[in-house]
């Protein structure tokens, strides 16, 4: 399997440009049994978000007496990756699910729901590179669609380092053959990139590479974060019709 | 507490409208909810099926895999069903390996296919005792709002019927349709005192769990049945919904066959 | 392995009629230390069943305020089977467990027994095919040998199509060529047959074929249902001389 | 609470009758209970018994495969013994995973027969360093009314000596008798305060699990010893323990040995 | 509840000390605690070393065993990384399976060396698509006092530097060093309020869980990057993180380096 | 793999007479975080052992209101053998937790601590036959680092029968070849051994030697018990300088 030549003529493989987001599409409020839900697609990724809560936390021990406990939970369906994937948590899913809990639980208002539990489930029904990012985008706007207060929407994107080019939300190929992958979750407030809420980076760059990056994906986040709070609008316009 | 008394409520509400000759929502007894079968969604499988029944959802892919066959059955493919409750789908459900009713959920789906013969195994053979393939099928439920098991085994024959044999990436030949040669539709109704609702919605199911799922092949023979829930049923009951079932599949057959064949499947058509 | 002729001469392999139950014992209060127990052959299955309770459920949160938890077990051994079974549960054997569970709880006096459990453990010393309905029969002596209040006994059977022929009680070689198999328990009540406690069926039969087996089912109960009763009897007879 | 009031009776009334010098059966201290043991039961399995003790009751089935050798052992079979304490045997038994308990009594009796050679191993080879014969010894308890112990490890010997190799079967040759070369035999005793219970009965178990097992061959020789349970032994009682367990266990193989030949295992007579 | 207080006056002090300019043991905000490094301490293992970190121990153990390649990447070794965070180590570390905190350490430490291609994976290939040396990095952690991130790296790094590759024993040629061409550092820091304090020890920690963790390879370059912990971190922070820590990952190396090469690892030398 | 002569001219293979131990190095308090901790080489064997406790158990319904409750945890690192052990419990590890646990139960004065727990956990780092006896050797150690009350020192050694002889704490090609092995441990109070805590055996003896054999081991096992004192000693005498 050799390296493929992955930018021909200033463009990727599939036409983008280096700061280009793969096509995105964003449903809210698709499951009826949720609190909250989210379908979305970033390219060939197919993710689909639930919340339930705050509710109740069985067995009483796991409660926290001063606030609600988050838990968050990455799941890739057996058949959302070319080899069948086992099914239940592998190594792989279970750090996911922690970095992904720790980027939403400082911007979650925990404090006002002690004693209760606020889950997030994520399933990847298809995984297409970036699927962590895609489903931190579709867990926000569950978390928004089930009412859950919050600090600002946290919204996430990768950058990657590719034939020597730093680009935005890598594809497959981009991810297997590329210098380096850096997944980013960015908390958004009125506009405006408040913080770092997620960072992960494998691969190999410069630091002001890294730099770069960074700000390249503030600015993909950007993108996706309009198209975040313009899926939740459509929504409640269209249950007030 | 609320809750319980919330359940309460609701039970209480369902049995009276049941007594009163109506379902809760204005279905006739033996009427499923809208079916809507969507093929090919999840290009990356080699055969996916969504499936809507109201308001419950799942999805079923398919993946094969090149593998032995069992000493005894040296000529044939072998199929593995597998059913997931994952916790999106429900508050009910948790994280964790299969539970009871998500082993009983694949494998009540599985029977259906097995036994209808619907998967022409022995073509699936590549070399005798040698290499045969496997086919996967996962079932994913997202939404449970009752009746899992006739959104699954529905989806489960519609994502095999939308099914490609990836023989090229395994190096074994040509690309093919898996080869499909029956139509099991399973139907499950709620047993509720004297009455038989078809296709349970999950609000139905407050008042019990008194499930009977019963298959049956394009040609009106039962191949699979099963009896869930603590209750126990007359005879003439069981008659009753033996009859009924498998006019229902016949029912249901004729409209996934028709989704299935329409044009509404864009994704479809390419493969 | 090519199907062998199953019907010669209008007989089985075993030279059992259509209608003729395999050789059955059953024998009460084999144990010791269960409150109740049955040892129970049927063909070449061997099955013990032992009941214990109703007695205390721990750990606490799994207690019913309102009536007993039933718990049954179907477990084989790993030398009951010519390939040795691994040690431990598979999805056949929960399965199993769940719709037996399920025949037992509705005749069961459950509610005379609030905040207790009352387990039911069945062991499959050797299997020859029925091997869920002879448990069930093992289980509903062994629950009268506890003294659990019960509505009736349940008595299971499992009927069989082969070869073209209806026929009761299939054996390891019938079960594995025949065209379809249909294991069903009935409660039993003073010698009536009230209703149907386990239905279950794979196979392929017409709608006219599965009635029959029922009606032949219910032939068989009826039969297995008196030896139930007498070796239940033949113990406490024994007992008071 | 009353369950606790119940073990203490009991446990002051076993040890107010020890200190009378007496067992709560009347048994002698070095008196086993009635060994009775059946071979042959299991028709499946290629060697079977089941071992009473008193009320005790185990079964223990042999089952044969043909696998790989282990790598430092390449001319030799395999034995594999495992232990299922089933919740139907005791009250106290939960299901699950094995627990210390079963995987002790397990890995003891295992070392019974390990350790006297009583299998021959190297007869057990198929092909030197490709294929060897995997003999499962599989101990399923029945009943636990004290020394699962040693019915087990009496029930593993009767077993192995009532296996026939399959080797038809697996298409290795012709049936044999599984070569069988010692008779081992553990005695396990309860060590109360000065005194040694032989063959302790459960009553008897409720004033402490001071458990010593002593596994000796058809010379007399140790091949296993496991001190088990949360006590300190003295070291004259432990030599007191070694002679009467030597002892006893010629006893008791003479007695199994005699069953083992006898009429009354009707079963055993065609294998 | 006294371990509460105890834990909050902790945390104020450790807070007040960082206010006044202070960490509470007197080291600088960007100082490492004294690292000792010693290789070649378990002799059973292909490669090994102990890493003391302050208080923080860790030993990390290289095996080999041969294996078939991955099917996408026929021609290279394997490198498996695994941690166990082992009860002894800390107080609040409970047997079982590894929890969400000793993954993700195990896997951060793993890309640190795979992403710097410290291991020369394409020199571990015995025959192309049949077999390869598979490289087993267990991480095993003694004494958990803060940061056991960098201390496994350190040690990660150390014992394969440490390593021969046991060719002989499994009858491939002759042993060889381990081919090494990288020399990855990873650099954990504790985030609080505006400051960034390099090395937390364990105290420290108390405030709050606030890490980040970047690693760098020889030239400088970021090979990975972690944040860990739940809390937001300012865009600016990061960047000064991000060259804080390549800078003392450079220092680190130079310390690390010269230890493996002195004259201490007594045990070393034969090697 | 054909047996070696393990012993030549009256001499075992590493050149020690029948009666001699390994060398042996025991250290105090080498862990922190531990309450009580210590390392132990015996030959190749390298242990460390730490004690935490006594300290609250949770959850509750472990706890035991008349007195501590006693874990015992012997674990193998996977470099710390030939072919790497697949991290986690196996069979082997939790029988030797269990025999080594009721060897120190009796000893540590569990009365003094009702409702508490105390923890013992050891990890082989190298494993060179005789690993059971060496850690229970480090944990009696590590318990008196921790301050925890026992009526004694439990201290503990293997003897073997190797080509005919009786021979003290066998190595691995003794363990491996040898016709038996025979691991002891006492309690020692006031330099008097007092009673067997631990007993295994495995191989062939006769009963005279098995006697013997536990003559031997007392003989080293006051060996060992002086070195287990001074270690101790010499922490406590450095403490106070």
């Amino acid at each position: 399997m050799e390296k493929p030549k992955l930018i021909v003529d200033g463009k990727r493989l599939d036409g983008r440009g280096f700061e280009e987001l793969r096509p995105i599409k964003i449903e809210v409020g698709v499951l009826k049994r949720a609190d909250g839900s989210c379908y979305l697609e970033m390219g060939k990724n197919k993710i689909i978000a639930a919340v339930y809560g705050p509710r109740e936390v069985h067995p009483r021990h796991l409660q926290d007496p001063s606030k609600a406990v988050i838990r968050y939970r990455y799941n890739m369906a057996p058949f959302s990756v070319e080899e069948r994937k086992k099914p239940g948590p592998d190594r792989r899913s279970v750090e996911i699910s922690k970095v992904s809990r720790e980027a939403l639980e400082p911007v979650i208002m925990k404090e006002l729901f002690p004693r209760s539990g606020i889950d997030v489930f994520v399933e990847v029904l298809q995984a297409d590179a970036g699927t962590r990012t895609a489903c931190l985008n579709a867990a926000s706007v569950a978390l928004i669609d089930a009412g859950v207060m919050m600090k600002g929407i946290v919204t996430a994107v990768a950058v990657a380092k590719v034939d020597g080019q730093i680009v935005l939300d890598p594809m497959k190929e981009e991810d297997f053959y590329g210098e380096a992958d850096m997944p980013v979750a960015f908390l958004i407030r009125n506009d405006q990139i408040e913080s770092i809420a997620l960072l992960q980076m494998d691969g190999r760059m410069t630091v002001e590479e890294v730099k770069k990056g960074i700000e390249l994906a503030k600015k993909g986040a950007m993108e996706i974060y309009r198209m975040q709070r313009e899926a939740v609008m459509k929504k409640y316009v269209k249950e007030e019709e | 507490m609320p809750e319980d008394i919330l359940m309460d409520i609701k039970r209480d509400y369902v049995l009276s409208r049941i007594r009163a000759g109506e379902r809760i929502d204005g279905r006739n007894f033996d009427e499923f909810r809208k079916v809507e079968v969507k093929t090919g969604i999840i290009e990356k499988a080699e055969g996916s099926a969504l499936v809507k029944l109201g308001n419950t959802q799942v999805v079923v892919g398919v993946k094969m895999q090149v593998g032995e066959p069992f000493p005894d059955t040296p000529n044939m493919g072998i199929i593995i069903t597998n059913a997931e409750l994952v916790p999106l789908a429900s508050p009910t459900f948790e994280p964790g390996p299969p539970d009871e009713n998500s082993i009983e959920l694949a494998r009540v789906v599985d029977r259906g296919i097995r036994e209808s013969e619907a998967v022409d195994l022995e073509k699936l053979c590549i070399e005798e005792g040698e290499k045969v393939w496997i086919v996967f099928i996962d079932i994913h439920a997202l939404d449970d709002d009752g009746n899992l098991m006739d959104a699954s085994s529905i989806a489960a024959i519609s994502a095999l019927m939308n099914t490609t044999v990836p023989a090229e990436r395994f190096g074994v030949g040509e690309d093919f349709k898996l080869p499909i040669r029956d139509f099991p539709i399973s139907v499950t109704s709620l047993v509720v005192d004297d009455r038989i609702l078809v296709d349970p919605c999950r609000d139905e199911m407050s008042v019990g769990k008194n499930l009977m799922t019963i298959t049956s092949d394009e040609e009106g023979n039962v191949v699979a049945m099963q009896k869930s829930g603590s209750y126990l049923m007359a005879e003439e009951k069981f008659y009753e919904l033996l009859d009924l079932s498998v006019a229902k599949a016949k029912e249901i057959r004729e409209n996934v066959r028709e989704q299935l064949k329409g044009g509404e499947n864009g994704e479809d058509e390419e493969s």
